[in-house]
């Protein structure tokens, strides 16, 4: 049977850049392709939402196999952003999602700034889309690959070349926690214009074959996700809602349990997104939920709201 | 469609070299057909072993003392199945079912040979029943590494119009793989369509000489799952679509099960350059 | 009973600068006091040796508890280097060691680049000492309290410090993984005369208590450590291993089983330090030693060196 | 000294709200003093806990037909105690002790008050033993939230002199804390020496009724630790010196036995500024 939010006396409500959702809790990007198959396991107009996985403007084929590998509390992927490209994505998926009035933020890759910008101009006026989430957590071919989220002017770049396009919906930049200075590359993106920030994306890791001594992932180096890494996300999360007290973040991360979802939450989250975690448990967004109502529930604080950004003084 | 459940263990015991494991399963039997596969996880928020693994079902009960239940056969390999095979009575352990695509069953009776490596003979018993039922003849081929890796010799009998059995050490059957006696008792049976699971190269060896033999090869694949339920693209193979085009298929939601033919074989682990995305199609 | 190292049939030596050491495991520092300890588990003489607590100029209490907090596969700390200083610790730690003929490498953190400078004088014409770890992975309260390590010049600056003092000693520098091109990074301590590199240190994180909804450890934030890490470690490695063919690097990152040894070791690793490990272990330097000449020995791989840098092609 | 020990579970009994659990040891026993503590690791590879848990010994035994073997008395708290407290027997599990600094025993054989809140009484069952070897008189306060997590009232009664109760919601003995009946049975009994368990407030609330009483106050202190063994610096807490200056001690290899009157109960938790390496002394 199909699990629905259950959110008791506490108010659980998210302001999504006035929109009031029932649920700060979404599925991340790349974790629950475009909906269907989760909508197998949970109601998901119960939750805040699905943040499809990041799709480019021409489908891809993405990398070879082995795309995963399993570490401590944790895994390696490397898919290579597999998908069948915008067009596509846009006839059938989308319009699957707003069928079911399932509040959808569209996430958005490119290998180069033009390709941000073409994706985004196929976003125009499409008031279906909750916002848009602009992977720049992605290798940029134009700059020896190195990804645009690892450096200011190139990130800046990206998120530009949307924000272009795109004036009545919300911008979320997706960064990575591979930096020196995470506090720097949000201050870039915000000055570009983008609404909200998304943290974080993975880390890069790498896992070795101990039979062959040879990588075990076939890019070589994959994106490390998973609890193991939830203490790196609540410290980014904390060290950007120290230094920004009014942007929105979408905290991902390792977010396994109510009880991770109010650590992201008094770190300075708006909303939360599950990815992981949905391969180990597919309705984990929706007990993460009933999880953090309960808990409050318990401790009689009345809404989520009250507990943001807690853990600042 | 595949349904979640707190499952219950109802025994574990050995067979050979695997543990027959019956678990409680709500509704999962009520829509499971043969070839499709549960995952479960692995116990709880004090496991480092955040995937689910996968098990073909062997056998699916829908209603008994427990309600629905289903059995599996696991090989202890590393951490996870080490943990899945200690499990005892009672323990719970969380289960999603069934999931992928199941074995196509022919609208003729046709003669069918079911090749089962390993473990890899766990789904076809409940295909042989099915077979059956569509008034197929159903002949086996079972082969392992040694008799101790073996499973379901009895039942393949009990189901079986004849039961060929190959080891590579020659502890039991013929010495040699299942590809051995194959072309023979395709020919004896004039057989129509061969299913199979086991090793990836098992499964394109059987290919070959079904398309040399002109019939049908349905095999049942197996990838490393991340999350089995066709979110997370890690399962995928190149396989060719109606239209001739190579696609990166997902093994969990599009497979196991795939036409052999259509499988290719030799660029699994590979993106063919004119897969479908790659750029060059 | 005390636990030794079991190499079988195979040559688990390890080329330190030319000192050939029957092991190439290593505690970490911070993870084995001065080794003191530890000697009621195992032969330190039977490992690679000992790197000892990062010692300061002058003794150090370190931060208030919390210190410690568990994380999924790893563990977040915040001690904030307590410690005697290094007059005491060279008249009774290191004198200790060397009594026991117990290979040492000798860990410094230093506030400034001055304290740096002092700290490597008083290790000038210790030829008990096997090499000095300078821990640039500290805060530097000079530069805003930036970590010395998360930039090429003040990495430079304290490396360099050391280096003046030291001639006849190798001098490792330890590094942070919190950057975004560790390689820069390692570029620059080379070119200030470091003989090797210590990869990796842990990773700045935070827990938040979900009942006070304040951060867990006294410092807010702390260093994430133990298997979680590993692939972090493994890519740093890797990383720095294909820019630097020559370096000789010093491993560690959520080692914990012989396996993660192999794996660093494929990955360019010259020798191995086990920390957390410790903590859940307290043989775990004897035990990952043997694991590995046991796994090596299965498939007749008679040199752990044969090994080395097999990850890259 | 202490020992690393792949043990297994002799038994597991609830006895309250708590599990007792006997473990073999080998040769910890040997070297064992009332006041010591063992860690247990939680799990194998697939554990995501890494961190040892600690635990007073209740009971040890240096030669029994299990060899050397100890007991604990496990409250299931968070994920790790919940793994220990559904240990089976036969199940094996890493132990390491004896650890830290024992109860200190008088020479001459003056009165004790021996004082344990909830689980807090483990540890004082072999002291009480010791003392009494020692010639001295034993009186106990048992204390805790309510009866289900008194532990140890029969050996108590068994061992002492006296034995008061008393439990926070009355559900046992007198209603409130141990300190209420302290005073007066320290007077009563003319007791010398104080040896408590427990809660860090009560510890320093013993601790100041035995300073206005003149007499000695030693503490077992409960400081979450990470390693157990004294390498990591995670369990500190600050202490006087016989030199008057205040330290951050480690408590599980100075401790976890203190004597009350030189732990700054007060500043525990922070770094006092005048603590040796604070920059101030
Ligand atoms: C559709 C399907 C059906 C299967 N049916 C059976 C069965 O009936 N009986 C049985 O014993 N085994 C079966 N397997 C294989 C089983 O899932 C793996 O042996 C198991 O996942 C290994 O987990 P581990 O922790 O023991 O090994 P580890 O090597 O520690 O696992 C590490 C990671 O790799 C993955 N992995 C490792 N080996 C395999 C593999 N062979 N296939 C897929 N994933 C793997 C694991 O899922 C995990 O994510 C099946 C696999 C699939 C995909
Ligand atoms: C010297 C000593 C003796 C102890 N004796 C006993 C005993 O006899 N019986 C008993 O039931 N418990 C005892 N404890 C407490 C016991 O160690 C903790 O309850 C246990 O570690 C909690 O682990 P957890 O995974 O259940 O809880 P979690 O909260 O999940 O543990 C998370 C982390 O915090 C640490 N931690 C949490 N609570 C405590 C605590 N109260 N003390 C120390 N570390 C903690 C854990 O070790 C772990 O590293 C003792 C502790 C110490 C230091
Ligand atoms: C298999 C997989 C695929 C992912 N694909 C994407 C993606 O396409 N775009 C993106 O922005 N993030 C992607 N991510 C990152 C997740 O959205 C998430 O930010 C990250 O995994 C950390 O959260 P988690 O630990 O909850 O998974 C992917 C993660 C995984 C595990
Ligand atoms: C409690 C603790 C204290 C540490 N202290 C130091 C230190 O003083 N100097 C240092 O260079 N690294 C220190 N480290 C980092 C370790 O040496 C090691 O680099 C890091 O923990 C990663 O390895 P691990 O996962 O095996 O622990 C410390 C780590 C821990 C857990
Ligand atoms: S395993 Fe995730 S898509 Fe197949
Ligand atoms: S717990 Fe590590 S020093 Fe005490």
């Amino acid at each position: 049977m199909v699990t629905k939010t259950n959110s008791g006396a506490v108010d659980m409500s998210c302001d999504f850049f006035g929109v009031k959702l029932a649920s700060p809790v979404f599925t991340a990007s790349g974790c629950a392709a475009s909906g269907k198959e989760l909508s197998n396991f949970m109601d998901l107009t119960s939750i805040g939402g699905v943040v499809t996985k990041s799709v480019m403007l021409e489908p891809r084929a993405g990398r070879a196999t082995p795309r995963m590998s399993e570490t401590p509390s944790g895994m390696l992927n490397g898919i290579g952003l597999q998908g069948p490209g915008i067009d596509y994505f846009l006839e059938n998926d989308l319009s699957w999602l707003s069928e079911r009035k399932i509040a959808t933020i569209v996430s958005i890759a490119g290998n180069t700034v033009e390709e941000f910008s073409k994706l985004a101009y196929k976003l125009k006026n499409r008031p279906e889309i909750l916002a848009i989430e602009v992977n720049i957590s992605c290798p940029n071919v134009e700059n020896r690959n190195k990804v645009f989220a690892c450096n200011p002017v190139t990130a800046q770049d990206a998120v530009k070349a949307v924000r272009k396009h795109i004036s009545n919906v919300p911008l979320l930049a997706k960064l990575s926690p591979d930096v020196t200075d995470i506090v720097e590359i949000a201050g870039s993106v915000i000055k570009a214009g983008v609404n909200g920030l998304s943290l974080i994306n993975t880390l890069l890791g790498m896992a070795i074959d101990t039979n062959t001594f040879k990588p075990v992932l076939s890019g070589g180096t994959g994106g490390l996700s998973g609890p193991a890494i939830r203490p790196v996300a609540v410290r980014c999360i904390h060290q950007v809602r120290a230094a920004f007290s009014e942007v929105f973040i979408l905290g991902s991360g390792g977010l396994r349990t109510g009880s991770d979802g109010l650590e992201f939450i008094a770190a300075g989250a708006n909303a939360l997104s599950v990815g992981t975690a949905i391969f180990n448990d597919p309705s984990a967004p929706v007990r993460i939920h009933n999880e953090i109502a309960e808990k409050l529930g318990n401790k009689k604080i009345d809404s989520l709201a009250s507990v943001r950004n807690a853990a600042h003084d | 469609m595949p349904i979640q459940h707190e499952s219950s263990v109802i025994s574990n015991s050995r067979a050979g070299a695997y543990h027959l494991i019956s678990l409680t399963a709500g509704d999962i039997p009520k829509s499971y057909k043969p070839g499709q596969f549960v995952t479960l996880s692995i116990d709880g928020l004090a496991s480092s072993l955040i995937l689910r693994r996968s098990f073909s079902i062997y056998q699916a009960q829908d209603r008994g003392v427990y309600g629905g239940s289903i059995e599996i056969v696991v090989a202890a390999h590393g951490e996870g199945t080490k943990w899945i095979t200690q499990l005892r009575r009672n323990d719970s352990v969380n289960i999603v079912g069934p999931l992928g695509k199941p074995f196509p069953i022919p609208k003729d009776p046709v003669s069918c040979i079911l090749i089962g490596g390993g473990y890899g003979s766990a789904p076809l018993f409940r295909l042989a029943e099915a077979l059956k039922n569509r008034g197929c003849r159903v002949d086996f081929i079972l082969g392992a590494q040694n008799s101790e890796k073996l499973f379901g010799l009895l039942e393949a009998r009990r189901l079986g119009h004849n039961v060929v059995i190959t080891t590579a050490d020659g502890s039991a059957g013929q010495t040699g793989f299942v590809t051995d006696p194959l072309p023979e008792l395709i020919e004896k049976t004039s057989s129509q369509v061969i299913y199979s699971c086991g090793p990836m190269p098992m499964l394109s060896a059987i290919t070959e000489i079904a398309k040399a033999n002109k019939i049908y090869s349905f095999t049942a694949v197996e990838e490393a799952m991340a999350c089995g339920i066709g979110v997370c693209m890690t399962c995928v193979l190149p396989v060719i679509g109606e239209d001739g085009v190579t696609r990166m298929l997902r093994s969990c939601v599009d497979g196991p099960i795939f036409n052999g033919e259509k499988v290719r074989w030799s660029d699994v682990g590979t993106v063919p350059s004119e897969t479908f995305g790659s750029g060059n199609h």
